[in-house]
Parts: structure tokens; C-alpha cells; sequence
């Protein structure tokens, strides 16, 4: 299970792809290109093989169970691929004139609408690019809005159990980050975050369904504080999956939500993007959303871009990226969401929370559970390491899960829990896989708190062993290399000089 | 329905293992009045494949594809052929379906795939290293501003007119909230860049000079004296290439002395798809490393001494950092930055310089064509594959009237810099190697005609 | 050339390992003055990808798609919807690109497969055993024909007039050669089927009674009673099923007494295709195995004890057999076969019961609503999704009529039965999921319109 | 590496498709189907999850080295997918009005101009399916001569070296067959052959290349001696790639060939079919070519079936296929010639030949080569099992080469040659891999010839090892049975009554 590296296995003469014509004689001068790039090329078929035998190496979601806690691996319908692909969609220029792209614009919009109403707010913006960028969409909002206020706020609340990108938003938008503590039972402190509360507070940003897998009871009560005392909520929606349909974030008092729709609406992750992260927006944020966007009209669709801004959108923020967004994930999503309708989504959410509310009852008795007792979860199972064996740690149990077949949990966060194990798994997954995904957790759980030695050194039944990442980051090597001349291969120059 | 596997005794069976006597039990943290009952109200019901299929097909024939006709449309997305294999081979569910290569041991085909992107992305842009993919070209760029003030600790970043006005605004818009002071403008329509002009702006303050290579009206200069003024002031010359094919026939930025290369990498492999997802390309000499945003993927080895490819210097991101972060990036670009290193790979150094060629060849053609129709004429002396020309009369409306004749004609200057009058009778044209002969002649003229 | 990897210095290298001095030295055995020099004359050299997909898909452009319109035609091909899980399945290279499992232990995907296969056919079509598929439904019922006589070592067939004249052309060609006698005909325009005049004909020569379900007309019946008349002389009954989404409402032929049922397997996961490939059915009891054609897959251990399944009964191959094999077969539709068993796997039993009850449900809308048409009458007294519509006029000019109008109207039995005036009126009709209920007012009112 | 079966993971009640209406009630007296039919159903992420893991317990030329000599397990391009998957190709109906479908004529047309070019015949037929179908075509159109001819020949010669099928087709349409040995140097003895031809001789099926990767010097004489004996020379095409834009079968004489287009033209094999064989003829068979077939004409292409055969074509010997033959496998393989042209067709010959001949001199040194001295291959080389350890098999060599990551090569065939083993690398090989197959071959009949005991259980690596076939033919399991109850959880009911 060793593939090498193209720059090991191509030529830059080789190439892959043929061309009808020749080359004519560039007059470029000074500028033309003369010495060797060094990139390699294969012919198709040996390119074919090599990408294929790559991705042989890779665990997946068409592969097996994958119950990465908050990042939702659910099913990726390969109906969106193929809508992705139309060439309508696929093959159109995002400066092309808008009557020749009104269909284009019409996802947006329908897509958009979609948004709206499962959120209950008042307007979206679709351009951001992923999850983080969202957030920075929605706090450039609420900045935005204190300034059209004239006030000076530099404080963002953010509760401990907040995905880590809140804080670095925040902060990047020159905001002061100050942390709020949890509760016992693993949610925000609402008297703490009340205390906290005042004139230097432009808003919070909060989790919900949280970190830890736990609906925010206190939602509405904490987004009333901060509006009284002239702040925005800003909620991190990357587990609106486990409400979609179910609950609005719009009547929870939310100003501004960012929505990942490789998770809520199955486009997929493709190995750590792209994402796609749009906003939702209270009517108060509404004004200051970025551009371009779409309207929709009588006489058909029309694109807000810096041109018609003026008059139409006014107090916008600006542009965010260069064109609409990621087009091909809305088309993704747009297609999910039209699949499973109003009722498909909201049996979503229930089938989401009820088989991490199965995982989370049928381990309970083997691994800690550390919020079981204060009720449900909602999409996300999560256990501590408490009670392992001494010197076996929550990465045992994930590498000996790998060994097992499985892709292991989302390990060490939430940082609330010691040796935190999240696992989400789903409204994807049936029983039987669940069932099966608990019978191979629970022997490793049990192996780990009876101290088996093998299980320290797993995984021993994957493509590599556990890899040193200290040595990789103490001594980076980011790009390939032509190797030195091997020492027993030694150039015939080499010979003669030493 | 098609998505969910759970039967209804499967759910019986799971409330009873759980202890709740229905679902709704499982919402209980959900304040009651926020919890809604039956489906949302106003929105339609599931729908068969047959029938959700149908409803995209009908709006994606509402769109004008490029394939459908001649097609010139370029300043900053590129249309070129992508072949069949690229394709394929992203949609390979091992691919597809993976996550973020969290852990390493079974994710090595993303990892090993990332450190080859990397490489080849570092080689093509002349630079040492390259990260593993941005979201796109405008918000590479973006990061690569903030980067140079991370290290020069200077607020002042110096942006060519030739560069695109939508990552021009992108910068604007995150400057407007990191303090930093941007210093920009249009172009004016000289056949020439506004480099020199820029190299004498440079002073104490400034952290980064900021040129795209070829410019937002495809001219092409060479950033040496540039490169040379920024490092005698300590600043740092950032190039931003939003055709990455070119480099293919002319000379890297890094070669020519850049300190950070940022591009849109989507003329490669990824195709047009009216904006995104595309591919942004990040890549800066070794010592900046550190200060680098994104993921980036490094070279190890495994305990049994295989070499092996890991995530690394995370401590950089967000997720250990928190606030102090060097951006708050979590996800790349990677099922973008595979087909960009695959069709990289299928063109080797020799396919790309030979498809460099052909472009810049079919984009001669077209300018000789087209300078023929009274009253136009090329504004560049220099150019890649995408050239301005300069039309008798306001771009915007002749663009209109040849999209009437199915003619895709290029982007004008009036859509780019709606508020400044003097551009308005430009027009930015592209010609890729999806262009033919006989489109350059039905283009030419259609043109003729609409301005006669 | 792009799949071509050896470069120039490599065929070097390896002609001096050979020991040849040129590569034409290596086609020595060809006589000199049929050994070509150059690249042969009058034809087109190699073309780039861009070039050939724009060639072919202006060929495409050529052909009115089934979706670009009202759609209705049947008679032995069926368009169904494909979920696009099917094709990324089929695409994925460890199954495109395997050859037949051979070698059992690195071929157990393609295995598997063909086992589950072998279920979902025998089941679905009422029977003991299925085999690996074959070419096609047509190729399918005449190797029946044959296994037939060696079963019963006697030559007469007696064809049903309601079997597809294309199944009825391929069995006379083959009978032609095998020295079979084959009874047939053309069929007459009854409501009902001509089996009850067919078990009339059974005599002590009869191999077998072949019989097509629903047949060409549309027309379904029981065939329990012509099954006992077979048994009872000796003969076999061989039902032929060409649509076989019918069998999610209807009765198998298996059910009702049948020994041999072959079909079409293209309504399901394969699609049109402009005729092919498809997949035939070959289905049958246990007790007639070993003298069924094609490949087989069955289930056993390896060396370890654990289950596997190989190809197996290969003794009555051409590769082990020769000329005593019970064909000449050696392929089998892999892939197709493979679309079949993953579609029918999405449907599942209550998916295929669902949709079938919904074909039946729209023809019945679709028969109801053009009966209303003065003149025109829907013959047949029972039909699953496909009927005969007779007209006042020939069908075959109506048919032309309405394709100028983009409404492929059906099947006439003038292009079926271009021989027989009898039958010109006719008009072969099928409705599946896919036709929508405007499409069949879109075709009622031009017929009406062509009609009048 | 186990996945369970569709039976045992699915249930009846289960769908991976949704409808968008409730099924209406059908009127179908007695023959509504009321029994349980027993087809299980799958959610759409549980099918893509079983379908997937199944892939991956295949071996494939996407993987790697496919050398199965005689199969051409050559790279399969994937714009042939794309084009054969474009909507008028793959949703046209093959009975719409001619009118409609002129593009899918003119591929039939266009491919079958080219195929007639390359072989240097008279025409084709299009329709077989697959290169067994196509030889049944070609031995239909010879008797079908014969007939028009009076003549009553019943014998078919065919040569040791010929593949199964060919006596299986002769037999099949009624005539004798009778075998011609091989020369020692591997090829047909011309005079042998030329002493049993006389007037009971309808002709002879050659493969050419042959079996043993020659190429039969003496073609043109063996066909000028058949003919002239009165009979007709079938050529068994499936070698036509090593030399196709090289030598034109036409030019040696020979009456009908069939092409497996999933051979020479890359079209895929998956995993057993579907082939495509079309058949080139000379002007002497091509009046009795079968039905339909397109023609061209001024105003476009026309097809020729059973209503306008009577005068244009009246001597067709009838119809092979319902429909057109291969579509799907036109439109791929026209795409592959196009991609080629004349000049890439004569350098996949010479590459695919280059290829044989280097792995037959880089391995005649450690596996006997039988035919080696005389001369060079063409597109495969031979070896036999000649000195072996006592007990080592060709099958061990074959089974050993699994665990070194290949698929073996095509084993004990040709028949002519004991233990046989035939390597086929074919022109999409780079001479990289073809170093390291030879290294692995070398290697594993080091070991064989050493007698390596771990040798005989191999595979040690694959999903599966040696299989039970004949377990599998004594008591065939050909299909799913619900098991029995296990013994050891009896239903209550058996419990009461025993």
C-alpha cells in the first residue's frame, strides 16, 4: 500500500493530454518562461491509476460509518453531483450577462428562500465560502450595524464550549475575545453572561444545538439580554442539522447565523472542502449584508452587485469574495432540500437525534457519559476518557476503532470534557450499522479500560501506523524534493572528488 | 424516503432501548413554543429523484452555457477543456466522501494528494511553498495582505489598479475592519502596467505591494524593479495571478523576486461553475512559513518508518489558537485542489507550456481580427490570452446585443467599473483553447455589425 | 498521445533489450507487401479530447433526447428513470474496469454481485435459478428456443403472434441454421391473447411454447392453464418478459408454471441506449441448470472456511467444452447486470410494487384520455403500462406527423409488422413513471389535431 | 473485507427511490401479483456503501498491470464514458422515427466506415453483440454463401491453437468440426491444411494474430488454398489490436472477422461484458449480412430493417439482435479511434507489440519460452511451466502473483502449450511498470522453481483465499435461501413441539 509521488513516477516530458495544433512561436522577450518548472505529467492511464490507488487509502463515508462529532459525515446524494454537473450550471461564467443566467440566478434565490423559512429570518447572505467565513460575514454585520449606530463596541462574548473559529473570527475582526464559563450541566451560564453584559458588548457568539450535543434551553432568554443590553447573537448554526425543521432559530432571538451546507444539507466534504457557509439575518443585520445578491422581480431575476448597490443597498458591508459564492454547493443543496421537503427535513433532525440518542443510552454503562444525566442530547453523543485504564487515553480507543473499520469520533473537543469523545452519527445511518458501530466501540472500550497492550500501538490494520506529527511540524518538509544522490549510488564525480 | 434508513419499527424500538416514549421527548430542551409540530407550514413535501431532477434540469436550461455557443469571457474565471478523467476521479467516493484528514492513517490518499498539490503549486508560482488551498483567488489575496502585516507589522498595503476590482473590494471590505489603510484605484487605459508608478509610492509604512500578473486589462510586465523596491523598503511584494495557465509560457512571480504568490487556481481542472467553488492558491518563500494561513500538509514517517503525510503547524490555526490564530480558516479547498493536481498531472510541465502556447497563439489571432473592425483597437502591448480593446462606443450595451446573437463577447469595463465613465467603452476578451477559428470570425463579425 | 505512456527513449531502450533494431523488424512475420508504412491513407490523425467531445457531442445534438419531449414509445425497451446512484456505482473503475472473474480471489466484488444477481432475477421472475445474464432479451429467448430442444430432443417451437417480431427475426435466423421448425405468425388484432388457440397446437413434436408477457400488444393473461397443456405433453413453456417492472403488480411466469422465463433487463438501471446493450434474463428451474447457457456464479468456502462465490458449471462452456458446449457464449453483460441489481436493490420489493402500480396507474390515465379521441380505441382488454391504440388511418404517417410536433407517439405496428396491412392502424402506446400528466394532454390533443 | 449479501442487510420494506404519488389501485383480477416477490431494499447511502465496499474486492485495470493474455486489458478512456453518456446517445429509443435519431446513424456510420478502413474490407455488421455473437454472424454469412451457392459443405476446419468459441460457434450452426494441428513453431500447418481441403470443406476460423501471440505467416496462403478449394477464411479478430493501422486482414485474404471493440478499441470490459463484435466482410459474404444496418444517402442516413430489406439487401441471412447491436460500445470506441487516429491506431500495434516482446526477452531467461526461438511475439508472450519445482504449477505462479499486487496473466491457455502462461501488457503500460512486473514475475518463478512451499497456499494478501470450486459445481448454490433457523435459536414454536 505504497503509491509514489507523481514527481517520482512522471517526466516533464510525458504528458496526459494532446492538443490539435502546435505551439506558435510565442514573442514574449524578457518575459517568456525559459527555465524548467518541474512538473511532472502521466499519461491517462497511468494518472487514472495513480489518483485511484490514492484514494484506496482514504476512509469515507461511502465507506462506512463515519461519526465525526460536529462535523456531521452524513450521506452525500449522488443526484446533487449529477445536478452539480449540468452544464447550465457547470459551464456558465459568473460575469455573464444576466439574461443569459437567469436560471443561475433562480437557484440562488430559491435556494435563499429555503433559507429563510427553515431559520425564520429575515434574509441571507449566500456568499460566503464556508462555515468560518459565514462567521465572519456575521460579524462584520453586527460591526457594521454598531457603526451605523455610532457606537463603539469591542467585546464579543463567547462561551467556552464555542468551536474554536469564533474566537478567531472575532478577534480577526478586531474584536476583544472574553470567554464565558459553562454550567454543570454543559451548557452556557446565563447569570454569568448576563453579569457580563454592558455598553462594551457588541454581541455574543453562541452554539446551538452546543459543543457538547445540548440544546441552549436559555437561548431566548440569553439573546433578550444581549438585545437590552444593545448587543447581537450571533449562533454558530453548524449543528442545525439537529433542529432543521424542528425549530427556528429566527424565534430564538438569533441576529445572525452562518449555516454549513456540507453538513445540514449533505454536499459534500470532499476531504476538507470547499464548504459553504451562508448567513442568515435578523432584520436588524438585513441592511448591512454583503454583496453581490440576488432579487427577484417581475420581470425576472436581477443581481445586486456594486453598480445598482447605491440606491438598492446602501449600508452594505462589501464583498466578501470575488463572485457568487459557491455556486456548485448551492445547487447541491438545493437539490437535498427539495429531495426531502419540509417533511423530509424535519424527519432529519428527528432521525439525527435519535440515533445519537442511541448511541448515547447504549454506551452510557461502558464509557463516561459526562451530560447523560441532564437528558437528551441532540445529534451528538459525547463520553470523557474517566475511567480508562491508567496510561490509555481517548486516542487508543479512536486509533483502535480505525482497526475495527470505523473512522474514529471527534476526539479532545469539546476542551469542556477531559478526553472528550463526540460522536455524531447521523440520521443516515440505520440500526444495524449503529448497532454494529456500538458493539466494535464497547469491545474497545472495555479493552482499553482492562489495559490490553495491543491497543496502544493501534492502528495495525491501516495504511500506515501512527504517524509522527511532532517530527513533521518540527522540521516541516512541505514540497517534494529531488532527492540527494543516494550514498550508495554515488555519482561518478562524487567518487572521483573524495 | 431515499436518504433515511430508519423503518418506523426500527425508531419504536431505538425510543424504547433510549427510555422515551416518543421523539418529541428527545426535544424537550426545546422551549415548547419554539417547537414546531408538523411540517413548516408553506413549503412544499419530499419529492422523488424523478421529479427534483426535472425542476434543476429546467433552471439549468434557463442558463446560456459556454459550451452553447463563442464564448469570450474571462477577468478572473477562464474557461478551459478539463478533461474526462478529472472528472472521474474526483467523484471517486473515497475522494468525495472523505473529511479532513484528521486522522492521518486512513486519509493518506488526501494527505499524499494535498503534498503533491502543494509541490506542484509551489514549482508553478516559482516559490518555495504553498499551502494546501484557500477558498478562492479574492480572499487569498485578502489573507495575503493581512499576512504581510503579521510580518512587516505595517498597515499600509499598496494595490495596483491592474488588480481585479472584486478582490480590490474583497480587500477593502476586510480592511475596513482590521484597520489596515489600502491604497488603490482604477486603471487608467494605458497600454502598460501602473508598476513604476507604484515602486515610487513605496515608503516606511508600507507592508505590501499588491500586483496582479496578468492585470484585470491582461498585461503582462515584469515585477524584478518592483520586487527590488519593496525589499530595499522592508515591504513585501505580493502577485496575484488569476490565470494560472499563463505561467505556463511566461515567468513565474516568484522567480522574479515576489515574496508571497496567491492565485486562483480554477482555470485548472476546475472549470467555471458561475463562480465557485474554485481554488485559491497560496504559496511564499520558506522563512514566511509560519506566518502562512491554511492548512498545510508535511511529509513524515509512520512508527513502523514508512514515510507517511500529516496535517502540521496547526499550531498556526484556529482550532488550538483560538484568537490568536493566523486566520479563522478551518476548511480548504480539496476536492478543488485534487482536480487541479490531477489535471496538472495530466498535463505535465509539457502539456501546460504547450497549452500555454496555444492560448496565447488563439488570442493573437483574435486580437489581429478584431483590431481590423473600424474603430477598435487593442489597448495592450502585451498580453497573455485575455486583451482589452478599446470600442468606439460604451461596452456594456454592445455586450447585450451580441448575447442577443448567442455571442458570449467578454466582460466590459462599464461591469467592472460601473462609477468610472472613462473606461466604459472597454472591453476585457479572453480566448482560451476552447475558442476556434470560427468563433474569432462569427465574434469579429457580429462586433463589425453592432457597431456599424 | 495521451494514453500512450512509452516516450521515444524508452521504446529505444527497450528495442536493445529486445535485440531489435526497429519495431517494424518485430512485425517480420507479416509479408513484406502487407506490412503498411505510414499512417494509412484518406483517414484523420489523432485528435485532442476537446476536439472529439465537441465532434460527438454535435452527433448527439443530432438525435432528439426521450426527455427533450412527450414521450411514449415501448415495445421492448422502456425508459424509466435510473437513480444517479446507479451510474456512480457502475463507474467506479474496480468494476468498469475488471475483466470476467477469473481469478476468484481479487474478484469477489464482481462476484458478489453477480450472486445477488442471480437472486433478485430467479425471484423476481418466479424461478428456481437465474444465470449471470446474457446479451439481451431477444438473444435470450432464442437461446431458450435451443435449451428447449435439448431438453426435450425434439425441434418444433411454437411462437406466440404476440412475441416482439424482432425476438420472433432473431429466432428464425437462428432456426435457419439450427434446423428448428418454428410455428409462428403474425399477430390479429384481439383484445385478448392467442394462447388458449396455441395450447390447441401442442403436439408430441413440440419443444416448447414460447410466450411473451405482456406481449407486443400490450396484452397480459394467465398462463397457468397453457403451462399444464406444455407439462402434459412434454413440451416446455418458455415465457418472455420484456418489461419486466410489470412484475412488481403482476404475476411471475414462474408463478404461474413457466419452465424457461427470459426477459429484457433494460427497464431497469439501464436505460435506452439506442438499443443497447441491455441485459437478458435467462431464468429457470433447478432441475434444467446444467443445461442452461451462459455463465453461472455460485456460492462456496476458501481455503479458510470463508464464504466466497467463483464462476461455476463452466463444463458446459465453449472454453472447457468446445464445440459441445451449450453455446458459444462468453461474455455476459456484466455492467448491465450489475445497473439491474443496484436499481432493483434501491427499489427494493416495496419501491418495484410501488412503481409499477404507478406505470399501470398513468397508462390507464393515458388510455383513458386518448380513447376520448373520435375514432381511436385502445384494443387491448387488459395491459400493465403499454396498450394498442387503433386509429382511424395508418400509424405510421401519424407517427411522422407528431415527431415534427416533438412527440414521439409511440411504436406503430406498420414499422413493427411492415408486411401485413391488417395491422397499419396500430399503435403501440406505453406510459411509464416518467410521462407526466401534461405530456399525455400535450399528445392527445396533437393526435387529435393530426387526426382531424 | 467481508460484506454481507443485499439478503441479509436489507428487508422488503425498505427503498432507496422515492415517488411522488401513492400508487393507485390496480384492476388486475387473478393476475395481481399477491405473493411476497423476496427482493430486499436498501437505503440510497446503504446501497452506495455495499456497492463500493464490493469494488474494492476487485481487481482492476484501474489498479494496476491487467496482463490477461488474450483479454487486452488495456486502459479505458473516460471521455468515452462522458460521450456515450450524452443525452442523445443513452436516452434515445432505438424504434424512434428516423427523423429523430440521425446523430446515432451517423456514429453507427461513421464507425463502421472506419472499421472497414482499418481492416481493408468490404463492409460490416454492426449488430453482434459481443465476439462470440459476431463469430456466429460471420459462420451464418458463409452458410448462408454456400446455401445461395447450392452447396451443401459441412465441415469447418479449425486450428488447435483456435480459441473455444470458434468450434462452439461452428458446431452451434450445424457444422462439423474438425481440428489442424499446429506446427511446432506454434503456427497452422499449411499442409496439413491444405490436405484436408475439398469440396465438403466450407472454410476455416483462424485466429490471426494467434493464440500463441504469433502472427501466421502463411495467412495469405492458407486463404488463397481455401478459396480456391471453394471455401471461405474466418478470422477470428479478438488479436486485432497488435495489428490494427499496420496490416488489413483484407490484404491476407481473409471473408469475415469479427473486432471485439472492448479489445481494440478500449471500450470496458466490466467484469465479464457487455462486448461488442462487429463483423468485417468481403464482398463475397456481404450481401448475407444481417439486419439493420444504416446507409447514407444525400438527405441523410437511412436504416435498413425488415421493410425496405426486400430490395435493397434480399439476401440478409435475417435479424442477430432486437435492436442496433452495441450503442453504448459505438459511441466509445468511435471515440476512441477519433482520439487516436491513423497514426495513434499503427502506435498502439507497434507499442502493444514493443511491450510483449520486452517482457518475453526480459523473462525467456528464467520461464521457458516455447515459441521464443522463433522470432518475435506480437502483442503476448508465452510461457509454459518447463522446469518448475516437482509440485509447482502455473497456477502457483499465478496465485503468487496476487500477493505482489497483480492480476496473473491468462493460465493454461493456449492448450497447445503445457501450463501455459500468456502475458498480454498491452500499449497503455509504461515501461515502468512493465520493469516491476517483471521483476515480480522473475521473482515469484525464482520461487517456484525453488520450490517455496509458501508458495502453494498463495494468495496470502487478497479479500479471499483459494476458492472451493469444485465444492461449487458438485452441489451448486446459484441463488439466496433464507437460512434455516440456527440450531441454537429455535423459534418457541419448535421448541413446544419436540
Amino acid at each position: 500500500l505504497e503509491e509514489a509521488l507523481i514527481f517520482e513516477i512522471g517526466s516533464t516530458e510525458t504528458t496526459g493530454v494532446d492538443f490539435d495544433e502546435a505551439a506558435s512561436a510565442a514573442d514574449l522577450g524578457p518575459l517568456a518562461r525559459t527555465a524548467p518548472i518541474g512538473l511532472p505529467g502521466l499519461s491517462e492511464a497511468e494518472t487514472v491509476r495513480h489518483y485511484t490507488r490514492l484514494s484506496r487509502q482514504n476512509y469515507a463515508i461511502d465507506l462506512g460509518l463515519f461519526p465525526l462529532g460536529s462535523c456531521t459525515m452524513k450521506h452525500n446524494p449522488r443526484l446533487n453531483e449529477k445536478v452539480a454537473r449540468m452544464p447550465g450550471f457547470a459551464d456558465a461564467h459568473p460575469l455573464q450577462p444576466q439574461e443569459t443566467v437567469q436560471g443561475a440566478y433562480a437557484v440562488i434565490h430559491e435556494l435563499a428562500e429555503w433559507l429563510i423559512t427553515l431559520t425564520g429570518m429575515h434574509s441571507v447572505a449566500m456568499s460566503p465560502k464556508a462555515g468560518a467565513h459565514g462567521e465572519l460575514c456575521g460579524i462584520l454585520c453586527i460591526k457594521a450595524a454598531l457603526e451605523a449606530r455610532g457606537e463603539d463596541r469591542r467585546v464579543i462574548l463567547v462561551p467556552e464550549s464555542a468551536h474554536g473559529t469564533n474566537p478567531a473570527t472575532a478577534a480577526f475582526a478586531g474584536f476583544t475575545v472574553e470567554d464565558i464559563p459553562a454550567t454543570e450541566a454543559g451548557r452556557v451560564n446565563l447569570e454569568a453572561l448576563k453579569a457580563r453584559l454592558g455598553p462594551d458588548v457588541a454581541g455574543v457568539m453562541i452554539t446551538n444545538p452546543n459543543t457538547c450535543g445540548l440544546f441552549e434551553r436559555d437561548m431566548k432568554a440569553i439573546s433578550d439580554a444581549v438585545h437590552v443590553a444593545g448587543g447581537y447573537v450571533y449562533c454558530d448554526g453548524a449543528n442545525f442539522n439537529a433542529i432543521v425543521g424542528r425549530v427556528r432559530p429566527g424565534d430564538l432571538g438569533v441576529d445572525a447565523m452562518h449555516i454549513n451546507l456540507h453538513k445540514t444539507f449533505s454536499t459534500p466534504h470532499g476531504g476538507g472542502g470547499p464548504g459553504s457557509g451562508p448567513v442568515v439575518l435578523s432584520e436588524a443585520l438585513a441592511p448591512f449584508a454583503p454583496l453581490p445578491f440576488v432579487t427577484k422581480h417581475a420581470e425576472g431575476f436581477r443581481l445586486i452587485e456594486e453598480e445598482s448597490a447605491g440606491e438598492d443597498h446602501p449600508q452594505t458591508f462589501g464583498r466578501m469574495t470575488a463572485f457568487h459564492g459557491q455556486m456548485g454547493m448551492f445547487t447541491r443543496a438545493l437539490t437535498y432540500i427539495l429531495s426531502h421537503g419540509a417533511d423530509g427535513l424535519k424527519q432529519v433532525a428527528e432521525d439525527a437525534v435519535l440515533n445519537a440518542n442511541y448511541v448515547l443510552r447504549s454506551l452510557e454503562g461502558v464509557l463516561d457519559a459526562p451530560f447523560a444525566a441532564s437528558g437528551p442530547c441532540m445529534h451528538e453523543a459525547l463520553f470523557s476518557d474517566k475511567g480508562l485504564a491508567e496510561g490509555f487515553s481517548t486516542l487508543d480507543i479512536a486509533k483502535g476503532l480505525i482497526d475495527e473499520g470505523y473512522h474514529p469520533m471527534t476526539v479532545y473537543f469539546p476542551l469542556v470534557v477531559h478526553g472528550a469523545m463526540l460522536v455524531e452519527p447521523t440520521e443516515t445511518e440505520s440500526k444495524a450499522a449503529l448497532d454494529q458501530f456500538i458493539g466494535a466501540l464497547r469491545s474497545i472500550a472495555m479493552r482499553a479500560k482492562n489495559g490490553d497492550p495491543a491497543l496502544k500501538s493501534a492502528p495495525h490494520f491501516a495504511p500506515r501506523a501512527r504517524l509522527d506529527e511532532t517530527a513533521a511540524a518540527r522540521k516541516p518538509i512541505l514540497a517534494w524534493n529531488e532527492p540527494a544522490a543516494a550514498p550508495d549510488t554515488p555519482a561518478p564525480s562524487e567518487i572521483g572528488g573524495s | 424516503m431515499r436518504y433515511l434508513p430508519l423503518t418506523s419499527d426500527d425508531r419504536s424500538a431505538m425510543l424504547a432501548t433510549i427510555g422515551a416514549a416518543s421523539i418529541d421527548e428527545l426535544f424537550a430542551d426545546v422551549p415548547v413554543d419554539a417547537r414546531l409540530d408538523g411540517p413548516m407550514a408553506g413549503l412544499p413535501m419530499h419529492a422523488s429523484e424523478l421529479a427534483v431532477e426535472r425542476h434543476m434540469a429546467a433552471l439549468s436550461r434557463q442558463n446560456r452555457a459556454a459550451a452553447d455557443g463563442p464564448f469570450f469571457l474571462g477577468a478572473g474565471a477562464y474557461r478551459h477543456h478539463v478533461p474526462a478523467s478529472v472528472d472521474h476521479l474526483i467523484q471517486r467516493g473515497e475522494f468525495l466522501t472523505a473529511y479532513t484528514p484528521y486522522q492521518p492513517e486512513i486519509a493518506q490518499g488526501t494527505l499524499q494528494m494535498l503534498f503533491e498539490f502543494q509541490s506542484q503549486v509551489a514549482r508553478l508560482l516559482g516559490t518555495d511553498v504553498a499551502n494546501a488551498s484557500m477558498y478562492d483567488g479574492s480572499t487569498a489575496c485578502w489573507e495575503a495582505i493581512v499576512m504581510a502585516r503579521r510580518i512587516t507589522k505595517r498597515g499600509k498595503a499598496l494595490l495596483s489598479t491592474g488588480l481585479h476590482p472584486h478582490y480590490r473590494s474583497v480587500a477593502r471590505t476586510m480592511a475596513k475592519y482590521t484597520g489596515d489603510v489600502l491604497v488603490d484605484g482604477d486603471p487608467s487605459l494605458d497600454a502598460g502596467t501602473d508598476w513604476a508608478a507604484l515602486a515610487d509610492k513605496i515608503d516606511r509604512e508600507t507592508s505590501c505591494v499588491v500586483v496582479q500578473y496578468p492585470d484585470i486589462l491582461g498585461r503582462i510586465d515584469d515585477m524584478t524593479a518592483l520586487a527590488a523596491a519593496c525589499q530595499a523598503a522592508g515591504a513585501l511584494l505580493i502577485a496575484v495571478v488569476t490565470e494560472p495557465v499563463a505561467l505556463g509560457l511566461i515567468k513565474a512571480p516568484g522567480e522574479m523576486g515576489a515574496d508571497i504568490v496567491v492565485g486562483e487556481g480554477q482555470s485548472i481542472g476546475v472549470g467555471l461553475q458561475f463562480g465557485g467553488p474554485y481554488v485559491g492558491l497560496f504559496a511564499c518563500k520558506t522563512k514566511y512559513v509560519r506566518q502562512m494561513p491554511g492548512r498545510l500538509c508535511g511529509e513524515t514517517v509512520d512508527a513502523n518508518g514508512k514515510r507517511g503525510f500529516v496535517l502540521t503547524l496547526s499550531t498556526r490555526e484556529q482550532h488550538i489558537r483560538r484568537e490568536k490564530a493566523t486566520s479563522n480558516i478551518c476548511t480548504n479547498s480539496g476536492l478543488c485542489a485534487l482536480a487541479f493536481s490531477i489535471h496538472m498531472t495530466l498535463l505535465g510541465e509539457a502539456g501546460l507550456r504547450q497549452l500555454a502556447a496555444i492560448n496565447h497563439g488563439r488570442a493573437k489571432q483574435a486580437a489581429a481580427e478584431l483590431a481590423k473592425i473600424p474603430g477598435v483597437s487593442v489597448l495592450n502591448n502585451s498580453y497573455f490570452n485575455e486583451f482589452t480593446l478599446l470600442l468606439p462606443t460604451e461596452a456594456r450595451p454592445v455586450i447585450h446585443k451580441l448575447a442577443e446573437r448567442d455571442i458570449l463577447g467578454g466582460v466590459s469595463l462599464g461591469r467592472l467599473y460601473p462609477a468610472n465613465a472613462n473606461l466604459a467603452n472597454g472591453l476585457v476578451v479572453a480566448v482560451t483553447e476552447t475558442v476556434t477559428a470560427a468563433d474569432i470570425s462569427v465574434f469579429a463579425a457580429a462586433l463589425k455589425e453592432v457597431l456599424a
